[in-house]
């Protein structure tokens, strides 16, 4: 009999350490939440490689918080301890307080946990820059290297939309964060977010690369209203050719101007360009190719698992992630319109030889924004191809949200 | 170790309960998913005709630069070539039989040729720079 | 002349610390042990990428202790330290006991000790699990959902077992640890045995994965015993075809209830069916090829180092690994048979449509399992084709021991 | 909050001063070593034809035992084969298309037969081996 | 107007921490030094793989020391704390010194610090070994185990090079971590050097890999001059084929003498050995396969990024390294001497059948030695055909300079 | 620095001797155990046709499920095909060689075709799950 209730207390406690005791209502929106998420990324494929990590980590953060809790010290009655452990001999530390000794048992950290400290140390995104450099062609940027100003434009949706943050009453280094989000950069965002305002890692991860998926849809509308049909249907010349010996300078010398004038944006311009040069060298191939694919794929899967498990409900679910929403997307608009804007004023200055629909590329998402660029030319003129001279302005709007980030972290950390 | 002894009963019944119990419960509910998926994949499938035309349009808006079967076939290619249909597959297959002798080797991975692939090689991105 | 007695003295002292003088018998006796590991793993094809590595870590850490060592501090007295390190600055702190000034001087650890921390961790099993979870096919068991119940019989092994180890006189979290080697599954097993019972990982993993090589061996007496020829002659109709969308939903479904019901099972299972998810999402193939290649082969090279560098012979070679590998035998064999009997139930309850011997292949042992219940299958009628339905309560029974992982964990942990 | 305005517009003009500062002055640099970079190549055109015979030479002194090329395509064989010429492979996708049928494969990957190799792997050492 | 004035003030401010106000001039040499091993890197080919990832480490801890240092904890006066973080609550303890309160702001390390944690902890080379051993062939070792007197007499180059360290007025340590440099063997060098003399990791990195790249020049001339030019047209017998069963033996017993005899060197030989017995045993080509791919090129990044940026120009730029330079030359120069007078004794002692010019392989350097035997072999003569005779001695001095790195770590850590 | 230096002679001689010993005590072994491999597998060789027959029938008790020559084929495609006899590849080489002109082509990996794969892809588990 005794086995009988002994049973019974037995299958109520584990109930009772269930998720049905221990998760609240925002565990489970932030459930559904992840569901939407995991569905956007397999169906609609928003940012897949990303966002269904984040998604998982979401739901397994919020279905059991255990598994991103790190390791702590338990201290548990001497006698609790013995009943539990009949017959062992005590291992552990004791601690005495009020005339009670407490075995100090320790306890390991969750998966999610350890995962994490590569986000919290500032490790996984520079290796993410590492392989995005050695997989971008810088090219159409060196041959044209005025796109310079449109990826610099681009980053003014960054600021403006910092301002914006402190008046919906963010404080200066979460505003900091939120304004990233225009970078349209995942590892940058993710990066400046680490370092600024790591409690809003979730909601910032999740709007950076929600409104990358989304930028065919969010930034066309603003391209037709700032641009006459006139200028979306301007021809550009075809680029020159670049040396391979232009090709590994450029990643050297960006590197080292970024890096003495800003040092705050070295780790991460540094690897994107680091990358670059292994490309462009053509005698690390071996190297390279595991920077870009197997070491990326892993640091992906590792960032995205720990990213989402940041996104408790306790955390995500509160005015100030609608706040980061709505910003983010204004953030995109404003990085989108400035591009235009400085398209349209490159357009002018050189006598219509830019066509201003270029200057959207500006925001980076690469190379997402570059073909809309290329899209949205073609509506008005089937036999404009602007692909090529897009991609200069779409990586450097790689840099340009480096540099912007390097800023924000010198003045907010 | 009487105690353990009666500790190891309860647990023995206490996993064999959560255990059975947990996996009962999943043949449940994939039961019910199942049943459910299979009714709406049906309702859908009669809806598919009209769908197909509207989400044409919406592909367009992207193909012209995405062509994300190349993509898929590019990343996947040491591991396996779903992407494209197995007759096809099956009649190179053939054809290398006629040529090496019925059996003896098999082709190990096919892709699609792809014109847009050299465009993009020189549009300087790979397609799967996109998620970063 | 005194540079010759020195020489001697330098050689001697080198003499002196080698294994020659530092290892004692049953390190010997270990290096024995690993050489038959590596024979198996070898020769016999025994589970090799597993135990070879085990074994060499084996081998490794019984030839040169220090190598699983972690750093510490050494107290060299201020005299010999000045003595051995002469006209050098000393940059470690200093500390006096009995008026003897002490310098703390700090070492690294060995490898295998920084290696093992992915152990400790419990970092290496699940992201095991992510690669096996992008490699497994639960389609056998989604379109035949009734394999769980198999999957769960075999389970019971684990608990019966346990009970066996009380028994023979092991506290009840080894019991715990010893009794999850029925669950044929190594992952599990090393997951269970780092939170439970790390100082029996060595002999732990070795029988799980010995055994699981074994299987062939193992289950086919008890499956003929069990059955009869009526019953082994039982041809079961197709499986129906599962459609993506159903095989999308069940990792999710899976996790959700797995976790919520049992947090300490979420890791496991979580990451088994993140990895499935990544796989039949079908968006994600870079990711989810490199979690299933490159990064489970890393975690599986310092995996296996890592618990063979555990079995030192101090503490393998005791009477309790002996009970060990006879519990674990145990355990394999209980769980066929409650497979079997269950399998027996079910062809009762279904009037003869389920073929007994798919029960065997709910011990996990993915593939081996049910590739076993085939032949055996066979050999009754070579037109049987058991295989796709035992893959069902074989996958199932992966679940299943993640499940029953859980709850030892969670009552003893 | 008010002070907190003040720093949001002291960052967004700080921010805009120097990602533009940063920026322009990159374009600046790339502009003078872009031109530096031709004027150079063209001097070192000029002189090929002397250099070459040298560089030959110098070549031939690791040339028989290490036949950089083939590694090279080893290592890289994955994602391209670069170190093929282009109108060789054009010239094999032709013969396949006759063979298959044109456009429907293409051969993924080509690498040179190397007579050398089989020496080299019973020389025992992956010629990548060189530089760890 | 004031907003202007503090515009001026951040921008200021920016610029006072840029690299203009914060590097000396030994950082802008090392810059263009970095410049000089990336050209030689990329150009030259000088060990492109581990040189580039040196160079662009050297280039970016000297653009931006703190991208290499470690996480520290800022003391934070209160009051300008609160004046940088208006309206936030202090999250961070309080220390009080002299009357005033200073918030306790810890601040994350750079991302080479945190890759420098593998080459500290003695972790990166011996994975490297791992990587080295799966694709080394050591059938020409074992078919002439001869050879092992080359690759010992190569390494004496090691010891004389101590005692010329110790006469230049280096440490002890110091000079053990100079003399590797004649090892011929960059994971080697970095392991010993991470123990001696870490502060050293970097010019004697560039030293052992630069020289590595120029044994086609340095070591000709001294073979010519040791031999007569009867010897170098010695042809050799060829080597019988050698049993899998051998090769698999091989790498155990290798390991389980080295490490008995001299455990100070079991982590470098058993990860090289272990790594070989994957390759050989050929039941474990999956992880085989991705030990001597994507984890060794990971590492590889890894490592020479870290070890490059322990390269600051106020270590590097010192007589010290000017002194290293030349006693690492010296080394190669001994290393080579001892292996081709070696060589002699054993064509003396063989009557004849042994080539000398075997002996310069002695020195690691592969397979780049070996193959310089072989081409001064055939200057003399082109018919003769010494490079699998090379290989024995090659990788045998492998192994020789694993067992020297062990006696320096027992006699000098 | 005097005593430095003695300490150096010091780690000089110990060093040549340390290393000279184990060295060519690794001679010694390996000659030895080579000796005797070599004796081992000649005796082996004699009794192989008995033992042929008797492991034939104890692969026989894995082999219809396992099929473990295209695993092996399967996880070693990327760098080599012992798996297939080397006269089969040459003679696919020549095939191609007579298709493509001589030596232009080599084929890169040749996989046995195996009808039991796509058995097998279906029985939903890599072949290399097993070690898992
Ligand atoms: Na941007
Ligand atoms: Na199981
Ligand atoms: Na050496």
């Amino acid at each position: 009999m005794d086995i009988f209730y002994r049973l019974n207390d037995s299958i109520f406690e584990i109930l009772a350490n269930s998720g049905f005791s221990a998760l609240d209502w925002r565990n489970y929106v932030m459930i559904l939440i992840s569901f939407v998420l995991i569905y956007l990324a397999i169906k609609k494929q928003y940012e897949p490689l990303v966002l269904l990590p984040i998604a998982v980590g979401m739901l397994l953060v919020n279905l059991c918080p255990a598994i991103a809790l790190g390791g702590s010290t338990n201290l548990v009655a001497l006698d609790d301890y013995i009943k539990m452990h009949p017959g062992e001999t005590i291992k552990y530390a004791m601690t005495e307080l009020n005339g009670i000794k407490y075995v100090n048992v320790p306890t390991s950290g969750g998966l999610l946990f350890y995962l994490y400290q590569g986000v919290k140390l500032g490790i996984y995104p520079p290796l993410i820059f590492l392989g995005i450099g050695a997989m971008t062609d810088f090219g159409p940027l060196i041959s044209n290297p005025k796109s310079f100003i449109l990826g610099a434009a681009a980053q003014i949706g960054i600021f403006i939309t910092f301002i914006g943050a402190i008046l919906l009453g963010f404080e200066t280094n979460e505003a900091g964060a939120i304004g990233i989000i225009g970078g349209a950069d995942g590892p940058t965002a993710i990066y400046v977010t680490s370092i600024l305002a790591p409690d809003l890692l979730g909601p910032i991860a999740v709007a950076a690369y929600s409104y990358m998926a989304l930028v065919p849809i969010i930034q066309p509308p603003i391209m037709k209203l700032l641009t006459t049909k006139k200028e979306r249907q301007i021809k550009m010349t075809q680029l020159r050719n670049v040396s391979k010996l232009e090709k590994i300078l450029f990643p050297i010398i960006v590197t080292v101007i970024v890096a003495i004038l800003l040092p705050d944006a070295t780790t991460l311009v540094g690897m994107l360009m680091f990358g670059n040069l292994m490309k462009e060298s053509g005698v690390v191939d071996r190297i390279a190719n595991t920077a870009k694919n197997e070491l990326m794929n892993i640091i992906t899967i590792f960032l995205g698992l720990s990213v989402g498990s940041t996104a408790t409900g306790q955390i995500f679910l509160s005015f100030r992630t609608i706040g980061i929403i709505c910003l983010g997307l204004f953030a995109f608009c404003m990085g989108t319109a400035f591009g235009v804007i400085f398209g349209k004023i490159m357009c002018k200055l050189t006598g219509g030889k830019v066509n201003p629909l270029i200057g959207s590329a500006g925001v980076s998402a690469v190379p997402m924004a570059a073909r809309v660029s290329q899209k949205v030319g073609q509506e008005e003129d089937p036999s404009n191809f602007l692909l090529m001279h897009a991609m200069g302005p779409n990586v450097a709007g790689v840099v340009g949200s480096a540099v912007a980030a390097g800023v924000l972290i010198s003045i907010l950390a | 170790m009487l105690e353990n002894l009666r500790l190891g009963f309860i647990i023995l019944l206490t996993g064999i309960v959560i255990v059975f119990s947990v996996l009962i419960l999943l043949i449940g509910i994939i039961k019910l998913y199942s049943a459910l998926v299979v009714s709406i994949q049906e309702t859908f499938k009669k809806k598919f005709a009209k769908k197909k035309k509207k989400s044409v349009t919406r592909e367009e808006i992207e193909a012209p630069v995405e062509a994300p079967k190349t993509e898929n076939v590019e990343s996947a290619a040491s591991s396996d070539n779903d992407a494209i249909p197995l007759d096809v597959i099956a009649a190179i297959a053939a054809a290398v039989d006629y040529v090496f002798g019925e059996g003896a080797v098999k082709i190990k991975s096919v892709r699609k040729s792809s014109k847009r692939r050299s465009a993009w090689r020189s549009a300087g991105m790979a397609e799967n720079t996109r998620s970063f």
